[in-house]
C-alpha cells in the first residue's frame, strides 16, 4: 500500500498546472471570480485548446484520440480543471456518448462521430429524462416508430442541459411499446437541426438558463443514427451512466470553493473582528476539509480497486462518491454564500451590485454567490438523487 | 397562559387569510413583481382598508390598535403568499421608528402611514456592517442649526418607492458603539439623495442610498441626537417578530406543497408518498415548522419586554430557531420536489428564494447566536 | 394570547420549589450530584412525602385523591421535580395505571387498589412488550386461559422496569387466540408474588439493574383482577399510552443536566483556557437552551388544546414532544459527558474514581456521565421509537 | 499510488482474522476480561509467536519490522474483535516510546517486548489534562546524579501489568509547554510507586498511579531530559493510527451485526430490513465506515511525515473523522438495534461502549478541531 503520488504523477500534475495556467484565456478565468457562469463559446474555446493540447478525451483509447493516461493521471487532470476552475471537457461528450460510439457503435459511426465528438465539432446533449419519468428513467414514453430508413419519434424530453448549444443530441427512444420496461428502447443520436425538434428553456432557482425541455415531433432520424442493436438501448444507458463514476465526486470543484471562501473571509467582519477569524467559520472550513481529504482518498481506493477488477462493470461503491461529492459541493457553495452575509440578499450574478465601490475589489467574488448556492441545491438531485444513491447502497452493497 | 386566538385576532386572521387566498396566486404575484414599483399599489390600499398599515400603533396615535401578536398574525398570511408588498420593511420595521421614537410630527405620519398615504424605508444597513447594527459609519455633521449627511445604506426595503426614508447616521462615538447613533426622516427627492433600486434574492425591491452633502434642518432628527440605537433595536425586534410569523406561514406553504407533490406523483409504480424515508423527512419538516411556531409566539409575547437584554436575548433566541427551521425545511422542500424544485416557475423554487433571503434579513443564525453569547458574558 | 405565568401559577411555582427544598432528603439530593440513580426506597420515601402534601398524583380527579391542580400548573409541578431534581411520582402508578383503573374499573377495584396505587404502597410495573414484538405491541403472546374463577397465565414479558421492586404488574394477556392481532387482549392485574411469576434482571449498558424479563409459568390469577371488558384490553393500553402525554419531553431534566454541565465546566481546562469559556462548547450550550424553549412553549401549547378540546383523545402532536424531548435529553446527557472528557474514560457510576481528591469537589459529578450517556440512548427507543413516532406523524398528521 | 495490500500484508492480514475469529467470540471476551489481570496472558503469547508485539520495530533493534500500515491492519482486526489485550497501550503507544528515542538499553527492551516477556506501559495523563499532550504537572527533581519524581497519572493502560511504566514528568518548562517534559522508565514494584487498577468505560483495564518522592537513576531517563515531547507526539501519532485501525475494524462489526440484525428481526409482519427509513440509514453508516477507513489509510501513509506540522495536523484530520465516524455509527447501531441494544449482553452495547471511549482517547473530535486550528494559526 502506498499512498503518495509516485514523482512521475509528481510531474504530470505540474504540468497540468502549467497548461492551464499558461493556455486559459482571461475572460473565461475572470468568470469564476465573479461566481459567474461559462458560456457555451467559452466551452468550445477551452475544450478546443484541450484537444489540440491531446487532452480533451482523457480515458479514450488512444486509438480514438485518449491521451493514453493511467486512472491517476486522468483522476489529477480533472481535480486541476475543477480547482483551477476552469471549464471541464463536456461530460456529455467525453464521459457519456463518445464511449458508447467507440464500444458499441459501427465502423462508420466511429469514423464518423468520434473526432467530432472528441473536438466538440459536434456538441451533444442527452435526452434521458421525460416529464412523467423522474428518477425512474425506464419509465420513458417517446416513441420511435420505423418508416423505411428513418425512425419518426414523438415525444418530449425534460432537463435536458445545454440543448440550446448542442448540435446533436444522444437519446432514448422506446422501438417496442409492447416490451416490458427495461426492454424495447434503443439509443439514437439526433441532429437537434432536424424539422421537429423544439427546444423550450426552463429557467433554474439562480435565474439562469442551463437546462430545457425538448418537444420531438414527427422527427425522422435515419436508422444508421441508432448505436448498437435496435431494443438493447437500456444496456447502452446502463454502460453510459456507469462510465467514469470516479470524478462525480468533484473535490477540486468544492476544494476551489473552500479557497475562495477563506480568502474572501479576510475581507469580512463579524462581530468581533474578521470573519476569518471567527471560531466557528474556521471550523466549519476545517470540517469540511477534512471531509474532503476523506473523499479524495475513497475516490482513489475506488479508481484503484477498478484498474485492478478491471471488469467495466460500475462499482456501487462509487455511490459515496455521488453521495458525499453533492453534499460537499452544496457545503462549499454555502460557505462562500455565508461569507456574502447581508451583501448576499442583492441578486447579482455576473454583475455588479449598484454599489460600485465593491466592484472594485476581490468582494465582487462573493456576488452571485446566492445563486450559485441555489443551484448547487440541484447537486443532490440530478444524476441520481441521494435517495437513489442511498438505495443503491443498501441493496447491491448492504443487501437489503 | 392562553395560546389561543381571541375572537379579534380570529378574525384579524380570517380576514387577511382571505385576502391572500384571494389575490395571492402564483401568476398574480409574478404580476404584482412586475409592476412598478415592484409591488402592487392596490394591495396595499386594500391594506390599508383592513386595517393593516396602523396595526401596532396606538389608536391614540391615529393606529389600528393591536399587538405584535396580531403583527405575527399578519406576517403568517403574508408568509404563506410570499406577498412583495413592503409590509414588513415600511410598517413594521420602518413603522418601528415611529413605534418607538418620540418625535413632532409623530401622529400626523402615523396617520398618513396608516391610510396608506405615505410609505416609509429604514435606510440603515451599510457593506461592512454585516448584520452588526451599531455598525454604522454614515456621518452626520453639525451644520448651523442642522446635519450634513454622507453615507451610503444598502439593502433598503422600499426605497425607491418610500416617501419618507429614515436614516442612520454617526453624529459620534466609534464605528460600533451603540451610543451616537441618529436617526433623521429624509423625505423622497430630497437634494443629495440618490436612491438605486435593485432586486433581491426573492425578488423584493431594495435600493441602495446614497447621501452625499445632505443638509438637514434640526426638525429632521427623529428623538434625541445619539440616541438612535434603542429605538433601532426595538423596531429591528419589531421585525424580527414579523419575519418569524411570516417564517411560519412560508414553511407551512413549503410543507403543505410538498406533501401534496408527494402524494400525487407517481414514480417506481406508485406515488413518492409511499417510500418511508420521504414521509420520514416530512415528519421532521412538520417538527421543524412547529418548534419555529412556538419560538415565533414566544419572540411576540417578549418583544415588549422592558427589560433590554431579556428582549433582545429572546430575539436572538427566535431568530436562531427560525433561521435553523428555513434551513431544513427549505433544503429539504427543494430535494423532496427534485428536478422541478431548482427550476424558477415552480412555487416551491420561490419559497426557497424567499426562505434563504429570511435566513440573512435580521441576522442569520451564527450572527444571533454569538449575539446570544456575547449578552450572556456582558451578565 | 397571554404567553406568560399568571401571578397565581407564579405563587404557585414557588410553592414548589420551597416544597422540594424543604422536604427532598438530603441523601436523594446527593444522588444527582453523583449522577447516580435513585434506588426503589429512595423512590418511596419521596412519593409518600409528595402523597402526604396531596401531590402524588397531579392529574388524578379530586375523589380520588388528585390535587385539583390545571394543566399548567401540572406541568410547572413536573418540571420542578425534574428540574431539581428530585424522584418523580412513579408513572407507572400514577400516569399509567391509575387512570386505567379510575376510568375502567369496577366500584370494587377502585376502592381496593386506587389509594394505593396513588400511595405506591403497591407499587406496579408494566407487562406490556414481549420478546417477539418490540415496537410492535400488539404482536403479544402471553396466554390467559379461563379455569374457573381464574385466569391462567402463561408467557414471558420482557423491559420490565422496576420489577424487581414491583408489588403489582398491569399486564397485557391474550385471552381469545382466535381474534384478530389487536382484539382478544385483557388487561390483568398481578400480584408479583403468585406462584409462577419469576423476574430475571436485565442489566442495561450503563451496568445498572434497571430493567427485567418476567416470566409467567401458570400463574393463576383471579378474574376479579382483570380491569374492564375481557378482550377490551388493547382500548385501555391505548388509553394508557396517551395518557398525561405532554410530560414526555422532560424539559425539566434536560434543563437541569444543561445547568450541570456549565457549573461543571467552570472547573476544566481546554486548549485555551476552562471549556466554560470555550466558545464551541458555550454556543452548544445555547443552542440546547434554544432547543429547549422552543419544546417547553411547544408543550404549553399541546397542553392549552389538549385543554380546549377536552376530548381525552391523545393528540398526534404529542409526538414532537416524544421525538424532540428525547433527543434533547440525550444531547444534554452528551453535553455533560463531554465536560467529562478524559476523565470519563473510567468506569464510575455513583462511586469514586481511584484518584480521591477529586471525590472531594465538584468534579465527583463529572464521574458517571458517560454510563448516563449510555442509558440516555434508550431515551429514543423506549415508548415508541423516534422512528414510529415520525410514522405517527407522517401518518395521523401529513396524512401519508 | 497503490491501494493494494502486498502478500505479506494480506498473509499477515489473514493470520490475524484467523486468530480473532478463532479466540474471540463474545463469552471469550468476557472470560479474557475477568482472567488477572483483565486480559489474556495466553492471547498475549499468541500475539508474540506471529510476531505482532515486535510490529513496527526495526529488525535490527529485535523486532519483526513492519510499517504503520502493517500496525493499521492488524488494529482493524483487534476492533473487530474488541481486543482486551493492552497490544495498542504497550505495544503501539509505550512501545512507540521505544520506537522514537535513542537510550541505552533499547534493543535489549524491544526483544523483550516482542517476546511477550515485558509489558510496558506509558504513565502520561494527569487528571486536570484534558487530552492537552504538553499539560504535565507531575515534577521530577534533580537529586544528585539521578532524579526525585512527583505526581500523579491516570488512564494508564495495562498500568497494573506493566514491568516498566513509561513516566512522563517535568523537568523545566510551564505547565503546557513543549520543553521541558522528560520521560523516565520506572521497574513495577519501584519504591514510592503506587498502581491503583480500574475499568475503564468500554471495560479495558487501566489504572491511576501515584509517585510519591520516587528516586530513580540517571540512567532511568529515556532520550535527552526535557526533551520527551517530540517522541511522545510521535508515539501519540502511532496509537491514533491503531486506534483508527481499530475503529474501522469496530464500525465494520457494527455494521455487519446491525445489518443481519435488520434481515431477520421481524415486526409488524416482516423482516425490519424492509423498512426504507432504516436500509437509509444504514446506508449512511456504510458511507461513515468508508469514510473512516480512508481516513486511517491516510494517517498510516502520514505517519512517518518528518515535517512536524504536516504529521500533526493529519493525524489530528484523521482522529475528527474517525470520531465523527464513531459518534454517527455507534449511535445508529444501538438505536438500530431497539431495546436489547441497549442490554450489557447483546454485543451492539458492548461496541458502543468501546466506540464512546474510542472517541475520547488521544483526544476527542472537539480537541482535534481545535488543535488544527491552533497549527493552522502557528502557520
Amino acid at each position: 500500500m502506498d499512498l503518495s503520488y509516485t514523482p512521475a504523477e509528481l510531474v504530470f500534475r505540474e504540468e497540468v498546472r502549467a497548461f492551464i495556467r499558461d493556455n486559459l484565456p482571461e475572460s473565461i478565468r475572470a468568470k469564476a471570480g465573479l461566481s459567474a457562469y461559462y458560456d457555451g463559446s467559452d466551452v468550445r474555446t477551452w475544450h478546443k485548446l484541450l484537444d489540440a493540447k491531446g487532452w480533451a478525451a482523457s480515458h479514450w483509447p488512444m486509438e480514438y484520440g485518449g491521451p493514453g493516461w493511467s486512472a491517476v493521471q486522468r483522476y489529477i487532470f480533472m481535480e486541476e480543471i475543477l480547482q483551477a476552475p476552469a471549464p471541464e471537457p463536456l461530460s456529455f461528450n467525453i464521459n457519456m456518448v463518445g464511449p458508447v460510439v467507440y464500444t458499441f457503435g459501427s465502423p462508420e459511426q466511429k469514423e464518423r462521430f468520434l473526432p467530432k465528438i472528441r473536438s466538440l465539432d459536434y456538441w451533444f446533449c442527452q435526452g434521458f429524462s421525460e416529464p412523467g419519468a423522474g428518477s425512474d428513467l425506464a419509465a420513458l414514453r417517446t416513441s420511435a416508430v420505423r418508416e423505411g430508413d428513418d425512425y419518426v419519434i414523438n415525444g418530449q424530453k425534460i432537463w435536458t442541459s445545454t440543448a440550446h448549444d448542442a448540435d446533436w443530441m444522444f437519446c432514448l427512444v422506446r422501438t417496442d411499446p409492447s416490451a416490458k420496461k427495461q426492454e424495447g428502447i434503443s439509443f439514437v443520436l439526433i441532429d437537434m437541426k432536424t424539422p421537429g425538434v423544439t427546444v423550450r428553456p426552463i429557467i433554474t432557482i439562480d435565474g439562469e438558463h442551463h437546462t430545457n425541455e425538448v418537444f420531438l415531433d414527427n422527427v425522422r432520424v435515419p436508422v444508421v443514427n441508432r448505436v448498437g442493436e435496435e431494443n438493447k438501448g437500456w444496456d447502452y444507458a446502463k454502460f453510459l451512466l456507469g462510465n467514469e463514476r470516479t470524478g462525480i465526486a468533484r473535490v477540486g470543484l468544492s476544494k476551489g470553493r473552500l479557497q475562495r471562501a477563506r480568502r474572501l473571509a479576510e475581507l469580512s467582519e463579524v462581530l468581533d473582528g474578521k470573519l476569518s477569524e471567527d471560531p466557528f467559520f474556521r471550523r466549519r472550513c476545517i470540517e469540511l476539509e477534512i471531509e474532503l481529504k476523506a473523499l479524495e482518498v475513497t475516490a482513489l481506493r475506488i479508481i484503484d480497486r477498478q484498474r485492478k477488477r478491471n471488469d467495466g462493470k460500475p462499482d456501487p461503491a462509487s455511490s459515496i462518491l455521488k453521495l458525499r461529492g453533492a453534499e460537499t459541493q452544496q457545503f462549499s457553495a454555502e460557505l462562500v454564500a455565508e461569507v456574502a452575509g447581508p451583501l448576499g440578499l442583492a441578486f447579482t450574478h455576473g454583475s455588479k451590485a449598484p454599489w460600485q465601490d465593491l466592484a472594485e475589489d476581490d468582494l465582487t467574488a462573493v456576488l452571485g454567490a446566492v445563486p450559485n448556492y441555489f443551484l448547487s441545491r440541484a447537486a443532490t438531485i440530478y444524476g441520481g438523487a441521494s435517495e437513489v444513491q442511498k438505495n443503491i447502497i443498501s441493496k447491491a452493497i448492504l443487501g437489503f | 397562559m392562553d395560546f389561543e386566538l381571541s375572537s379579534e385576532q380570529s378574525m384579524l386572521k380570517d380576514s387577511v387569510d382571505r385576502l391572500i387566498a384571494q389575490r395571492y396566486t402564483q401568476e398574480a404575484r409574478e404580476r404584482f413583481k412586475a409592476e412598478a414599483p415592484g409591488w402592487s399599489r392596490d394591495n396595499w390600499q386594500q391594506f390599508a382598508d383592513l386595517g393593516l398599515l396602523g396595526l401596532g400603533f396606538d389608536e391614540a396615535l391615529g393606529g389600528f390598535g393591536g399587538s405584535m401578536t396580531d403583527t405575527m398574525i399578519v406576517a403568517e398570511a403574508f408568509g404563506g403568499g410570499m406577498v412583495v408588498e413592503p409590509w414588513l420593511g415600511s410598517v413594521v420595521l420602518a413603522g418601528g421608528i415611529l413605534r418607538h421614537a418620540d418625535f413632532g410630527g409623530r401622529e400626523e405620519a402615523v396617520a398618513a402611514l396608516a391610510e396608506g398615504s405615505r410609505i416609509l424605508a429604514l435606510a440603515h444597513e451599510e457593506e461592512g456592517a454585516r448584520y452588526l447594527l451599531s455598525r454604522v459609519s454614515a456621518k452626520a455633521d453639525k451644520a448651523g442649526s442642522g446635519y450634513v449627511v454622507n453615507g451610503r445604506k444598502i439593502n433598503v426595503i422600499a426605497g425607491d418607492s418610500a416617501d419618507t426614508l429614515f436614516v442612520t447616521a454617526r453624529t459620534g462615538g466609534g464605528v460600533q458603539d451603540e451610543d451616537g447613533i441618529s436617526i433623521f426622516a429624509v423625505p423622497k427627492g430630497h437634494p443629495g439623495v440618490t436612491v438605486e433600486p435593485y432586486r433581491s434574492i426573492d425578488g423584493a425591491r431594495y435600493a441602495a442610498v446614497t447621501l452625499k452633502g445632505v443638509e438637514l434642518p434640526a426638525a429632521a432628527l427623529v428623538g434625541a441626537a445619539g440616541e438612535g440605537f434603542p429605538i433601532l433595536e426595538k423596531a429591528v425586534g419589531d421585525a424580527i417578530v414579523a419575519l418569524c410569523g411570516e417564517a411560519v406561514g412560508l414553511m407551512e406553504a413549503m410543507l403543505k406543497t410538498v406533501v401534496e407533490y408527494l402524494k400525487t406523483r407517481n414514480q417506481f409504480g406508485g406515488p413518492l408518498g409511499r417510500f418511508q424515508a420521504l414521509q420520514h423527512r416530512s415528519a421532521e419538516m412538520y417538527v421543524m415548522t412547529e418548534q419555529a411556531r412556538s419560538m415565533a409566539i414566544y419572540a411576540a409575547a417578549m418583544a415588549s419586554e422592558p427589560d433590554d437584554r431579556e428582549r433582545r436575548r429572546a430575539m436572538s433566541f427566535a431568530k436562531v430557531q427560525i433561521g435553523k427551521s428555513l434551513h431544513f425545511v427549505g433544503q429539504y422542500a427543494v430535494q423532496m420536489s427534485g428536478g422541478i424544485g431548482v427550476t424558477e416557475e415552480y412555487i416551491i423554487g420561490q419559497h426557497f428564494k424567499r426562505s434563504t433571503a429570511m435566513e440573512r434579513q435580521f441576522g442569520d443564525t451564527d450572527h444571533h447566536l454569538s449575539l446570544i453569547d456575547l449578552l450572556d458574558r456582558r451578565g
